[in-house]
């Protein structure tokens, strides 16, 4: 069953447009992979999800239609976004960044267990519980902004570049976490990744986006198999 | 003309954290030097202390022979130092072509009041530098964009313009957080041969701290690998990679495999 | 020795009445990042609602409870149709617009009720106690310590509660925020009405004292200003300690340095808040402002 | 048309433009009633101040709510010059001069603090200025306030006071707007905006952030020294109340309804500040603070960006119907041989790119 | 030279005069922390002129009846605002500025007014400088200068012959600086006055506390206040009773009203408040059926806009103002403010409504306003009686 549709989605920056229809879909418990260049879209296109920015078109979420709805009523739904760039709360202490993103959940004893969980796997935040995220080296703020989604149980995850920034091995870690959460718990996810090596270790499908639209979707194998996604994504 | 750079013993707490203890290591002019090592490493402190933003606890920092530890970011800037942020900063709402002008502050003469009087040296100055911005924009493939708010471009082009508006700035030490995060397979490609260029038209010395392994053999003369603030290894990109204490505190194993 | 301990209790009752304005400054700064010019104007205009009922023959406090919700709602109101258009745009717009409310809510209150002072009733007496030799009105006293149990709670509020920590994180970072499912609008709107209750409380505290008339608190907001900012913008005990000590301050430099009297005086605050901001930018008690490149 | 032309036209047009505006505004006292006149003059003064605060605090992100001390300051050092049969013109430049000396060492000082720190200090100057004009009275008159008379028209120019004195302020206003226009259009204005965006920023472009708030700072204080120049010469009485906190404050909001960060916007601001309490006494005396608060509520709740920002708001609302695709790939002035980005794949190539029709400048 | 297009006072008649109708300005504090007392000047000569008007106008000098506009301007207390409003009167075609309020506002276009040749008078101000003929030509002030009034306190006092200690409290601007230098020219002979302390505060001050517990320790029994704050002499009534100290008060004329202030401040519990006044009190039980009072407050509500019991004096003053200005109006021969000038520049003995036994209207006296003349009143626990001597 799908869990997620999109359906010609076009969105806009005020007069501009930069998605000029955007079709896809991610089944329930599924993983669905966005490529493409600098400046094709990815990042509207998850945002036109979690509604920050206008759009059109129609997009679905667990039989809903979504569009149009503000980020906090997506949020309530079960997406979880991890945006792209700086997604932390920054005067705020890590702790309190993981207490934020369990802010939905009523269950007081499980958000302790989460966010041990959350600091034991990237123990670099475990000695800064109390600093604050603005002091934060990049990569840890972004491990901290995984873990605020993580936070959020969600049913599906948008990840937006999350092993930016992150050192090879913690990426790695990362997207096991990530993996290992799927095969757990069956979250969906929609992932935007540069790191084609990464991005293919976690997706079963995926579309590459050009200038705000599908120009191919297909199978990761299929893709990987592709001379010009080799090319453009993976190297060699 | 390329700077040099020395550290030496260099230290730097905030409160009771420890960020770098006792890093020391020197940049021969003209050469191209790799910074890398695990998230929360202190690389982007180490940067943050020789481009004056931090002040190191102790230890000297030397630049061309002469102490700049301690020194104001602007006067070091004044002296031929250029960096990137790791995270893009911008100016959000400025065009993208104010935004790398910015480069040029130091290369342009004349107080506020020869540019209130429009002085003729400060016109002719303004009108160089927008000129040379331009060709650098388009060099680039950025000229489209020139006139566009920095807003209106993705995450990805922002460390682009970063890139350009210090060479703007025609830099002696270049310092280049993290170009190459948010870029594809191709984009870091691209990445590599400008820098390469750079340094082919350019005396310079660039330090670049990056995750991109890829990056790091294909530009580096040198590697610094620093772990909890502490210098690990020194050597060639090579070197670093095979070294089983990288690995074990870097690179993964895994990861290992599939950078190779 | 009489002269000066009175100074210093004159000074305490004065501060406290600065403490009162600053406290809904705080709130406001700490659930939506601004700083409110308006929130003087919005007290006085609470102060006039409870007037209004205690004229309708209600009994003082049932006035003041029914002033404070109104109040609560008149602020979610505000911050809805009016400051939400400018709360992601540039920041000297938003003052500004306070700034416009302020003018907007002094003049209504104006065209309402005029410019004359109104008698306000006190909910205390105004008898005074004897402390130390030093003679202090039951009604200082009494604003003293509603102001610190406020002060305590607001502490709690933001640094215990849940409330707090959504209001903190939206003032933050509204969009981040959202993606974690914190409903940015309304907790705005409840940062503001809250923000407004704490006004209406300081308004009617005060305005016996000050007499309502419209521009009741335009003095004290400037006092209020100096102690939100000398006391560090992000705490509430802060604030309060540093409206006190402008109060006592200023008037122990008044009458004891006779250079500076009473019509200078009030360089004495400034000048030492100057000082201390040199050494602590983030004031007494605030907590500084993470910043990294 | 040639491209050549199509170049020089709008440069052209410009000037023709600008020719017109200065032989508009020479010629219009003549043509004028005296109420309009001085209502032009009152405007060139606040104009000027707001100038000077949109240096600081538009373009500077310094937040300053001291600048009408500095008003008062150049207004009570004119005075003070004129009862002493100065020369007019060292009046003028000992008016700019002492108000930028004090706002140098003030801002020696209040530079050295961050964000809203710097708002205290600036809180002070006109709070704590009252009282010291009233104290220092032989200096100020005290709190009866001080006249000067030297703006009355003489005899062989044959024109009115306040045709004479419309062009004294035009010429100091033209002045100042002139040389701050080109300020902020160079390296200076790039520096003043990269320290208000981010001072680690602007510090590694060689930018000190200190020295360029002290400018910044000391720009606005000349600027507020020059208006209270002209304030004198409009009004020709100044005493304490010139210099209350809450002129600071409409000055501050008239800045940001005219436009921060905008020359012709402070131009805006000083015709704000001078006409809406026209406006509203004419509209009922008695209501004037309900109608000023609604008036800016309702001014920038339709163009946040302040007035200034009118055209663009029109051009975009007149816009709306023409969407653009992205820019990435096509857009003129991509140099040949590096395509902006990637094409990885072959089979979909794009189709109908349009240019984008954005203009540069305004 | 004058403005472009502003006519001087000549033969033919002024701006702002016709056959039928004259019009008068004000521009007055009508919003801002002076707004009250502002606003009882329009008020007052709005509710004076009203009436008149209803009763078919005034008849002038030149046997033309004419009735009388009043167009009324807010200035805030800002001079810059005062001056642009008397320039915009002068387009209005304003015959005359009268009854503003506040000594730089007026101040601020004294000069243009003396230029223009366009009256400026009655103002409520008691800087004397508007009284001063040679130097204000086309100025006159209204209400007594503030000297007399705290020369009539002082010469009350010394004529006391007991001792007496004072301690002084003034507001730090001309209005306080005149009270005191009057008050001080008045007792320098008398030996039996000795100043024990003296305080300034300052008009945007929230308390007075300070400089109430110094002076309080100063061991005075006399305490002359001039304070033109109503909720700080409010508070300052009711702080000195608190920390103990009960001395003899005075009270200028403009702070001394017995229900918004001395009823809540509880004036009944010092031995005496003295004020100097020259206006019926209408919040005075001893005035509540005097038949100017009744008229005077009917004429407030329907024609002034203020429903109110004015809880300032200037609502009275401006009333008198309107009194004083017909009188001049009936006398002016011709249509123009030369005639004006003259024509008020010589009534004498005046009697205008609210006026106290004791006091009126002289116009005549150069370096004097038009109400010179003031009664010394001790409160009496609801409103006031004149005193005739301290204690
Ligand atoms: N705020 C904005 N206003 C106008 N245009 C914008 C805005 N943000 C993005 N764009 C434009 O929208 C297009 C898509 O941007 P988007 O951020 O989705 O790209 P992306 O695929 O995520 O790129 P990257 O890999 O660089 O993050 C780009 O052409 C960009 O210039
Ligand atoms: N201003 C600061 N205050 C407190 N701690 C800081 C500050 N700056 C850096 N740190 C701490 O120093 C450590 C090193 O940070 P730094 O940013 O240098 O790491 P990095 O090597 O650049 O890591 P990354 O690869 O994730 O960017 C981090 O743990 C960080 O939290
Ligand atoms: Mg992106
Ligand atoms: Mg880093």
């Amino acid at each position: 069953m799908t869990l997620l549709e999109l359906k010609d989605v076009t969105a806009s920056y005020g007069p501009v447009q930069v998605l000029d229809g955007v079709s896809l879909s991610v089944p329930e418990g599924g993983s669905v992979g966005i490529l493409g260049a600098n400046g094709a879209g990815k990042t509207t296109t998850l945002r036109s999800i979690s509604g920050t920015v206008r759009t059109g078109g129609t997009i679905r979420f667990d039989g809903r239609d979504i569009r149009g709805l503000r980020s906090d009523q997506v949020a309530a739904l079960g997406i979880a976004h991890v945006p792209e760039g700086r997604g932390t709360l920054g005067q705020l202490s890590v702790r309190e960044n993981l207490l934020v993103g369990a802010y939905l959940r009523r269950d007081r004893k499980a958000i302790e267990t989460d966010i041990d969980y959350c600091l034991d796997l990237f123990p670099q935040l475990q000695d800064r519980v109390g600093s604050r995220a603005a002091a934060l080296s990049g990569g840890e703020q972004q491990m901290l902004a995984v873990g605020r989604a993580f936070m959020a149980k969600p049913k599906l995850l948008l990840l937006d570049e999350a092993s930016l920034g992150l050192a090879p091995g913690t990426a790695k870690t990362v997207y096991q976490a990530i993996r290992r959460l799927r095969l757990e718990s069956g979250i969906a996810m929609l992932v935007v990744e540069q790191n084609a090596n990464l991005a293919f270790s976690l997706v079963d499908t995926a579309t590459v986006l050009e200038t705000g639209r599908n120009v191919l979707t297909g199978t990761s194998a299929k893709l990987k198999g592709m001379d010009e996604i080799r090319r453009a994504y993976l190297g060699g | 003309m390329a700077a040099s750079l020395s550290l030496k013993d260099v230290n730097l707490h905030f409160g009771g954290v420890k960020v770098l203890q006792d890093v020391s290591f020197d940049v021969e002019p003209g050469v191209i030097l790799g910074l890398v090592g695990p998230n929360g490493a202190g690389k982007t402190s180490l940067f943050n202390c020789i481009s004056g933003h931090y002040k190191p606890s102790s230890g000297s920092i030397s630049v061309d022979g002469t102490e700049v530890s301690g020194s104001a970011p602007s006067r070091l800037a004044r002296l031929g130092l250029a960096r990137t942020f790791q995270h893009p900063a911008l100016q959000l709402n400025a065009t993208v072509l104010q935004n790398v002008l910015l480069g040029a502050h130091t290369r342009l003469p004349g107080g506020p009041m020869s540019w209130a009087l429009r002085l003729p040296r400060t016109v002719r100055a303004e009108r160089e530098v927008r000129a040379e911005a331009l060709e650098l924009l388009g060099r680039g493939g950025l000229g489209w964009a020139a006139e566009l708010p920095a807003d209106e471009l993705s995450h990805g082009l922002h460390k682009g313009i970063e890139l350009w508006r210090a060479l703007l700035s025609r830099p002696a030490l270049l310092l280049l957080d993290e170009p190459a995060a948010g870029l594809s397979h191709g984009e870091v490609e691209q990445l590599i041969a400008t820098v390469r260029r750079l340094r082919s038209e350019q005396d310079i010395t660039i330090i670049i701290v990056e995750h991109h392994m890829g990056l790091i053999s294909a530009l580096t003369d040198q590697v610094v690998v620093l772990d909890h603030g502490r210098k690990l290894m020194s050597g060639t990109a090579a070197d670093a990679q095979s070294d089983p204490r990288v690995i074990e505190a870097y690179i993964g194993k895994d990861a290992a495999d599939d950078a190779a | 020795m009489g002269t000066f301990i009175q100074l210093v209790v004159d000074g305490l009752a004065t501060g406290s009445i600065y403490a009162a304005l600053a406290l809904a400054i705080v709130l406001v700064n700490q659930a939506t990042g601004l700083i409110n010019f308006a929130q003087g104007g919005l007290a006085v205009l609470s102060a006039y609602i409870a007037y209004v009922f205690v004229q309708l023959g209600l009994p003082l406090i049932l006035a003041i409870l029914i002033a404070v919700v109104l109040s609560f709602v008149l602020g979610a109101l505000v911050e809805r149709f009016l400051v939400r258009r400018f709360e992601r745009g540039d920041p000297d717009t938003a003052v500004v617009v306070t700034i416009g409310l302020l003018t907007l809510v002094t003049g209504i209150s104006a065209v309402l009720w005029g410019y004359n002072n109104l008698a306000f009733p006190s909910l205390f007496p105004l008898t005074s106690v004897e402390i130390l030799g030093a003679v202090v009105s039951v009604r200082s006293l009494a604003t003293a310590v509603t102001i610190v149990v406020i002060m305590v709670i607001l502490q709690l509020l933001f640094l215990r509660t849940k409330l707090g920590l959504a209001l903190r994180a939206v003032a933050d970072n509204p969009a981040s925020a959202a993606f974690s499912g914190l409903p940015v609008g309304r907790l705005l709107m409840v940062g503001w009405g809250l923000a407004a209750t704490l006004g209406a409380i300081a308004g009617v505290l005060v305005a016996p004292q000050l007499t309502l008339t419209p521009g009741m608190l335009d003095t004290a907001l400037v006092y209020a200003l100096a102690a939100v900012i000398l006391g560090g913008l992000n705490s509430p005990i802060g604030c309060v300690v540093a409206a006190a000590a402008i109060g006592v301050l200023e008037n122990l430099v008044a009458v004891y340095i006779p250079l500076i009297g009473h019509d200078l005086k009030i360089a004495v605050p400034f000048a030492l808040i100057f000082v201390i901001l040199i050494v602590r930018p983030q004031g007494l008690f605030g907590r500084k402002v993470v910043v990294r490149v | 048309m040639s491209t050549a032309a199509a170049t020089l036209r709008p440069r052209r047009v410009r000037l023709a433009l600008a020719a017109l505006a200065a032989v508009l505004l020479v010629v219009a006292p003549l043509i004028l009633p005296a109420f309009a006149n001085q209502t032009l003059v009152r405007i060139g003064v606040y104009a000027v101040a707001v100038l000077g605060l949109n240096i600081v605090m538009g373009y500077t992100g310094q937040v300053n709510l001291g600048q009408i001390f500095f008003v008062g300051l150049g207004a009570y050092v004119t005075a003070y010059g004129v009862n002493h049969g100065w020369n007019i013109l060292l009046v003028f430049a000992a008016a700019c001069a002492i108000a930028g000396v004090v706002g140098l060492l003030v801002a020696l000082a209040a530079a050295r603090l961050g964000g809203l720190a710097i708002a205290m200090v600036t809180i002070a100057l006109p709070i704590v200025g009252v009282p010291l004009a009233k104290r220092l009275s032989e200096f100020t008159g005290g709190s009866q306030g001080i006249s000067a008379r030297f703006t009355d028209a003489p005899d062989w120019s044959g024109l009115a006071n306040d045709q004479w004195q419309f062009y004294i302020v035009l010429i100091v206003t033209a002045g100042a707007f002139l040389l701050a226009r080109s300020l902020v259009r160079g390296k200076y204005g790039r520096a003043f905006a990269a320290v208000r965006e981010n001072e680690a920023v602007a510090a590694s472009m060689g930018i000190s952030p200190y020295r360029t708030k002290v400018l910044a700072f000391t720009i606005a204080s000349i600027f507020g020294g020059a208006s209270g120049f002209l304030y004198l010469a409009a009004v020709q009485y100044t005493s304490p109340e010139t210099l209350s906190f809450g002129h600071s404050i409409s000055l501050l909001a008239a800045m940001v309804i005219g436009g921060a960060g905008s020359i012709a916007g402070s131009l805006l601001g000083g015709a704000y500040y001078v006409f809406v309490p026209q406006l509203t006494n004419a509209i009922d005396p008695n209501l004037t603070t309900v109608s000023q608060g609604a008036i800016l509520l309702a001014v920038l709740f339709l163009l946040p960006g302040g007035l200034v920002s009118l055209p663009r708001a029109v051009r975009r609302l007149t816009r709306r119907a023409a969407p653009r695709r992205s820019t990435a790939q096509t857009a003129p002035g991509t140099s040949p041989q590096t395509a902006p980005a990637h094409r990885p794949v072959p089979d979909a190539a794009p189709e109908g790119h349009e240019q984008t029709e954005r203009q540069d400048g305004p | 030279r004058g403005d472009s297009g502003g006519q001087g006072g000549g033969s033919a008649s002024s701006p702002g005069i016709t056959d039928s109708a004259i019009t008068l300005g004000i521009t007055t504090p009508l919003s801002g922390a002076t707004a009250g007392p502002g606003k009882c000047t329009v008020a007052g000569v709005s509710a004076y002129f009203g009436a008149v008007n209803a009763a078919g106008g005034v008849k002038f000098g030149d046997g033309k009846t004419r009735t009388v506009n009043i167009k009324s301007y807010d200035d805030a207390y800002d001079p810059q605002k005062s001056l642009a409003n008397f320039q915009q009167m002068v387009s209005d075609n304003v015959f005359a500025a009268t009854a503003g309020l506040g000594t730089p506002t007026n101040r601020a276009f004294r000069d243009a007014a003396i230029s223009q040749k366009v009256p400026q008078v009655l103002v409520m101000t008691g800087d004397p400088l508007f009284s001063d003929r040679k130097q204000s030509p086309w100025q006159l002030g209204f209400v007594p200068i503030y000297q007399n009034e705290g020369a009539a306190f002082g010469k009350l006092l010394a004529k006391s012959g007991a001792q007496h200690k004072v301690a002084i409290l003034s507001q730090n601007d001309d209005y306080g600086k005149g009270y005191v230098a009057g008050f001080k020219d008045a007792i320098k002979g008398a030996s039996n006055i000795s100043v024990v302390g003296e305080q300034t505060y300052e008009a945007t001050d929230t308390s007075v506390d300070a400089q109430l517990t110094q002076l309080a320790s100063s061991g005075a029994d006399v305490f002359f206040n001039a304070m033109s704050i109503t909720p700080l002499t409010i508070a300052a009534l009711q702080k000195a009773q608190q920390i103990g100290w009960k001395p003899s008060w005075f009270l200028p004329s403009n702070t001394s009203s017995p229900t918004a202030i001395l009823e809540p401040g509880g004036g009944a519990a010092y031995p005496g408040v003295y004020s100097v006044s020259f206006a019926k009190a209408p919040q005075s039980p001893a005035f509540a059926k005097d038949p100017d009072v009744v008229k005077f407050l009917d004429e407030l509500k329907k024609y002034g806009n203020y429903p109110d019991m004015p809880a300032f004096p200037h609502c009275m003053w401006s009333y008198m103002v309107g009194a004083t200005l017909e009188q001049a109006f009936k006398n002016m021969k011709e249509p123009t403010r030369d005639s004006f000038m003259t024509a008020l520049r010589d009534i004498k003995d005046l009697k205008a409504p609210l006026m106290l036994e004791g006091t009126s209207v002289d116009t005549t006296v150069d370096g004097q306003p038009a109400v010179s003349s003031v009664v010394v009143q001790k409160y009496n626990g609801k409103g006031y009686a004149t005193a005739e001597n301290f204690g």
